[in-house]
């Protein structure tokens, strides 16, 4: 093999916990981290809000509070270890950031600056609380960057445009992963004695999505196929506002600088919703009221999409109304270039793509894909466990979007993805140092490469005549309509059968492109294939389901059911078959109560 | 909250060779603006609106030198032979060959990248300047 | 609408030289040119190369020279454009294939001038964070916005005549941290800048600042580079 | 592997930049323009001679006079924009406006300096 590499740890996924897993390792190990993209092309970067923590810096906010925040918006099935781990985590991890050089916004006294977002309460008054520690809308792009910026200052290793398509296991050990690198088409292989898988989500299985065209579950995927479970994949997010047909998104920190939803009929209909924080609530609740005003023919001229109002006199009214105040306590009031300076980019997203003045005109929105709650099994080191015993794979990490942990349960809590990927991030990159520090390469499985060069060449030099673009808007289509924010038995396995159908014509997939040097086609086709493994589990998952709770809302079963589903679903795929099992939450403080907002 | 003012030092602040000559380009456009204006006022006070066409006052701007004005009508030419313009031209060749030659060493520095290169490049514009503005100077000293 | 997209193939392994590709297709005025482009891969030849990730403008993947001048694909939409859609690689870096250029330079470049903050004095006693005042975030805040999609340096015409110019992207960088009060290797920075591959380089065409999709005032930072070099003044 | 850096001078000129970039070509042109006819009007003026005279010849035409006239007054009004802009970075914003300034000066300028060269010329001076 001309191609191996070497490495202590081995990450895969330069977003922010990628980066971050990779920064924190290398202090201590000798690290690569290998992207499908570059690393400033990660869709960590495009996270708008905020990342949250307690630092108090414009009014009195604890730990304890962004902890139940953090437990009610899961709604209950959030393992609470782990989100008191990440809450008590999350101040350093700030300020560490911070030190990194990340240019927050700052408070008139210097300090990093915060703002409300949805679910963020102050827990005596019930009130919103200033808790996102934000750059502009910008935060997510400069997390990015500041972390790319210190691994280079770090050397690490960097492998961009490689393709990781397989994981290698030996003797119950990870050993390595193979990748394709795309300029060349030659298949790499990464010998390691950790890895550690950072692919992030799967949002492009949905129709209307925000995420990037390279959310394709890469990493999900590849465990998967290695027998790896997969925990609590029927709970996928829909954030409420997305720009109209586009999906692209609109920070929840819109709503936080006063934004008002309105529907059809010129109500602020989230006031029947949830009467003490409104628009503010639990993104999963929104998403769920939009699509009910819409249902019942409240949508814009009865379409199927309402609008968001940021306009300083409609701001002013309604802050007014809810009599909401600034730290010192005068009445809240804004102006255009106050909204201008803090949520620059959703204006210009706007009058990019819609040519709409959000300063003059209200904005279309729907409800779009955003986030996967659920993922490969980990605790709260970033180590994968695959049982309900808690049993460590060795040498195998996730951490962000592509771990569950648990933290975000059933539905995540806003700005908690990027606090997610920092603290587990750091501690997945730390724990994998460490371990590897501790142990010998263990040898690579023979023919390594076998199974990834299997996979590729079947496609490259299939002869059948399917046409990709078409069953991957099919799959879209159906898990939107089907898997989507409302669910029900019918729909699901309707969505079975379609994706059933949609495997089989994939079998048949057309790659008309050969050749070797960036044949994005054929990767187009392999992540397809990833795709559509990952919808298969997740609706399965969320048939397996028959309870409501937080992002996995059915109508057949509209109740939540602690008595029955207070726990974790796992999947495996033994034998081309589908096992499912459960693991308990850890509950510490927190006993499930009715969630209201 | 109060602010120290960052000033980096003059040694430190990459105020290098590239950089003066950045500055002296800026600086020498200016001046030879102001001597283009200086030689259009002196012009009109040595009587160039009675004497002189457009032509003539345009080229007498560009370098206020008596050869560029000896062909026309003007009835007397000893004003503008004086040791004033004389300077004022020579001090103009200087700074006009100064800022053409750094111009096109500029403009080489675009597709010219190799370190010899460049090195050719600043000799042979260095001795060209000293040539040209000899030469210059000569021309202007005996006309 | 009816639109022909007219688009620079060229394939390594086929191809000796580059051609154009014509496509009629039906377009919605509100499509971006990367819808476009995602449609003649899809249904007509899968073969066509490009880079894409986000869609929306924050990635830096697409960038490419849309009707002869840098843009993002995905932020340019068919209605500014018109009928007649010509799509070209960005110029200055090596076409691999199709739009697919050798982004390595750009990033060499990059790292050429110290991109990370460099602040090695204690941290403050309470371990909390760096004060900074909204006013000093403020300003270099309008260089942090940078994507590095490569649009602002390849419509540079001192980086079509050689990629040894640092390009408006690093100098870019290099004010986001040179501005930046926390940082301390500004010294540094500027003696990187101020050579002959760098600030001089800069002749103010501004194809840079009107190429930059997040409407950065490059040629202006670069402008307040140059001074700095000169004032040594850093506010 | 893969086509070497595609800028040739035709592609160059052909990127659709706006105000800015033309006058930087315009700029550039002017310069060599005027270095290229200083250069030579000095070394005739050194040399002297017949072949002084043949060059002065050349630059006293009128076709010349058209072009070594754009050349200095685009140079120099450009220049005086680039150093304003320059000097004053926060000028910078205004770009826009600067070069429509710039054209507003340069046009009137210019054409009136052809003019008087074209009816000089058919008018025999």
């Amino acid at each position: 093999m001309a191609n191996l590499h070497q490495f202590d740890v081995v990450v895969v996924g330069a977003g922010g916990a990628g980066l971050m897993a990779g920064l924190y390792a290398s202090r201590t190990a000798r690290t690569a981290v290998i992207s499908k993209l570059y690393p400033t092309r990660s869709h960590t970067g495009a996270a708008q809000g905020g990342i949250s923590a307690a630092l108090g810096n414009l009014e009195e906010d604890r730990v304890e509070w962004h902890t139940y925040d953090s437990v009610k918006g899961s709604d209950y099935l959030g393992d609470q270890d782990a989100i008191e781990f990440m809450c008590q985590e999350a101040p350093q991890a700030i300020l560490e950031l911070e030190h990194m050089g990340l240019p927050f916004d700052r408070t008139p006294d210097g300090r990093i600056s915060q703002r409300p977002f949805g679910g963020h309460t102050n827990n005596v008054t019930g009130k919103p609380v200033r808790r996102a520690c934000h750059a502009a809308d910008r935060t997510g792009h400069m997390i990015l960057q500041t972390l790319y910026q210190q691994c280079l200052k770090n050397n690490v290793n960097f492998f961009d445009e490689f393709q990781v398509l397989d994981l290698l296991i030996n003797d119950g050990k990870a050993v390595g992963v193979v990748a394709v690198n795309l300029a060349d088409g030659e298949l790499h292989t990464f010998h390691a004695k950790s890895i550690i898988f950072a692919t992030g989500g799967h949002g492009r299985v949905w129709e209307i999505t925000s995420n990037a065209y390279a959310y394709s579950g890469d990493g999900a995927a590849i465990v998967f196929r290695r027998g790896i479970p997969l925990e609590d994949m029927e709970f996928f997010q829909f954030h409420p506002t997305g720009i109209y047909k586009l999906g692209i998104l609109i920070t929840e920190g819109v709503r936080g600088e006063g934004g008002i939803l309105i529907n059809g009929k010129g109500e602020r209909f989230m006031e029947k919703y949830a009467p003490r924080v409104k628009d503010l609530a639990s993104r999963d609740v929104i998403s769920r009221a939009i699509y009910l005003e819409i249902r019942e023919g409240r949508g814009i001229n009865g379409s199927n999409y309402v609008y968001l109002d940021v306009r300083p006199e409609v701001v002013n009214k309604y802050a007014a109304l809810d009599g909401r105040t600034n730290p010192d306590g005068s009445p809240y009031r804004v102006t255009a270039e106050e909204l201008l300076k803090k949520v620059p980019d959703i204006i210009d997203f706007n009058r990019v793509y819609l040519g709409i003045d959000p300063m003059t005109q209200p904005m279309p929105i729907q409800p779009t894909a955003h986030y996967t709650m659920g993922g490969i099994p980990t605790n709260q080191y970033g180590e994968v466990v695959i049982d309900d015993q808690k049993t460590v794979f060795p040498g195998l990490y996730a951490a962000g979007e592509v771990a569950c942990v648990s933290v975000h349960g059933a539905n995540r809590l806003g700005t908690n993805s990027l606090l997610d990927l920092v603290v587990f991030g750091k501690y997945a990159g730390l724990r994998a140092a460490e371990y590897a520090r501790g142990v010998d390469f263990t040898p690579l499985p023979s023919d390594p490469e076998g199974f990834a060069r299997q996979q590729f060449e079947a496609l490259r030099t299939g002869s059948g005549k399917e046409n990709m673009t078409d069953i991957s808007n099919k799959m879209k289509k159906v898990m939107f309509d089907d898997v989507g924010v409302f669910r029900t038995e019918e729909g699901m396995q309707r969505a079975l059968e379609t994706l059933r159908e949609l495997k089989e014509r994939y079998r048949h997939v057309r790659v008309s492109d050969t050749g070797r040097i960036f044949n994005t086609e054929l990767l187009n086709a392999w992540e397809l294939g990833n795709l559509l493994d990952v919808a298969e589990v997740i609706t399965v998952s969320a048939l397996n389901r028959t309870e409501s709770r937080g992002g996995h809302a059915r109508e057949d079963y509209p109740n939540r059911d602690d008595v029955n589903w207070l726990k974790h679903t796992l999947v495996w795929k033994r034998d081309g078959r589908f096992e499912i099992g459960y693991k308990p939450v850890v509950i510490t403080k927190y006993q499930p109560k009715e969630r209201t907002y | 909250m109060k602010r120290q003012p960052r000033v980096v030092p003059l040694s430190k602040r990459g105020f290098n060779f590239e950089m003066q000559m950045w500055l002296f380009t800026r600086l020498s456009a200016l001046a030879m603006h102001a001597i283009a204006l200086v030689a259009f006022v002196g012009a009109m006070v040595m009587g160039a609106r009675y004497h002189m066409n457009f032509a003539d006052v345009m080229r007498w701007m560009f370098t206020p030198n008596v050869t560029h004005v000896q062909s026309t009508n003007l009835p007397d030419l000893d004003p503008w032979a004086s040791l004033f313009w004389k300077l004022v031209a020579m001090a103009l060749v200087l700074i006009a060959t100064a800022h053409g030659v750094h111009g096109l060493v500029v403009i080489a520095d675009d597709y010219i990248v190799k370190p010899l290169g460049r090195k050719i490049v600043r000799l042979i514009s260095i001795v060209t300047m000293i040539a040209f503005s000899l030469m210059g100077l000569y021309v202007i000293w005996f006309s | 609408m009816k639109v022909t997209l007219k688009i620079f193939r060229f394939n390594p392994e086929v191809d000796k030289k580059w051609h154009y590709e014509t496509y009629h297709l039906d377009a919605e005025p509100t499509d971006r040119v990367l819808d476009l482009l995602e449609y003649v891969k899809g249904y007509i030849d899968g073969t066509l190369s490009f880079r894409r990730s986000c869609a929306h403008g924050v990635c830096g993947s697409d960038a490419m020279r849309i009707n002869g001048a840098n843009r993002l694909a995905c932020k340019t939409l068919v209605r500014d454009l018109g009928d007649k859609i010509t799509v070209d690689p960005i110029m200055g870096l090596k076409v691999i294939k199709d739009l697919i250029v050798d982004m390595e330079p750009f990033f060499e470049n990059y790292k050429k001038v110290l991109p990370w903050f460099i602040n090695n004095s204690p941290l403050p006693a309470d371990g909390r964070e760096r004060l900074q005042s909204p006013e000093a975030r403020e300003r270099f805040d309008d260089t942090t916005k940078c994507i590095l999609c490569a649009c602002c340096t390849t419509s540079c015409p001192s980086f079509w005549g050689s990629d040894d110019y640092l390009g408006p992207a690093a100098l870019v960088t290099a004010h986001r941290f040179i501005f930046d009060d926390r940082d301390e290797a500004a010294a540094e920075r500027l003696q990187i800048i101020s050579e002959t591959s760098g600030l001089a380089r800069c002749h103010t065409a501004f194809n840079c600042t009107l190429a930059c999709p997040r409407e950065i005032q490059i040629t202006k930072a670069i402008g307040e580079l140059k001074l700095a070099t000169i004032t040594g003044k850093l506010d | 592997m893969g086509m070497t850096r595609n800028v040739s001078l035709f592609k160059a000129l052909g990127y659709k930049g706006k105000g800015p970039f033309l006058t930087f070509i315009l700029h550039r042109i002017g310069g060599i323009g005027m270095a290229v006819f200083i250069a030579v009007h000095v070394l005739a003026s050194f040399m002297g001679g017949p072949a002084g005279r043949f060059l002065n010849d050349i630059y006293e035409s009128w076709p010349f006079q058209i072009f070594i006239y754009f050349c200095v007054m685009f140079h120099a009004i450009n220049g005086l924009r680039i150093t304003i802009l320059d000097l004053w970075p926060k000028l910078l914003e205004y770009q826009r406006e600067a070069i429509w300034v710039e054209f507003a000066v340069f046009i009137p300028l210019y054409a009136f300096s052809v003019y008087v060269i074209v009816s000089n010329a058919l008018t025999g001076g």
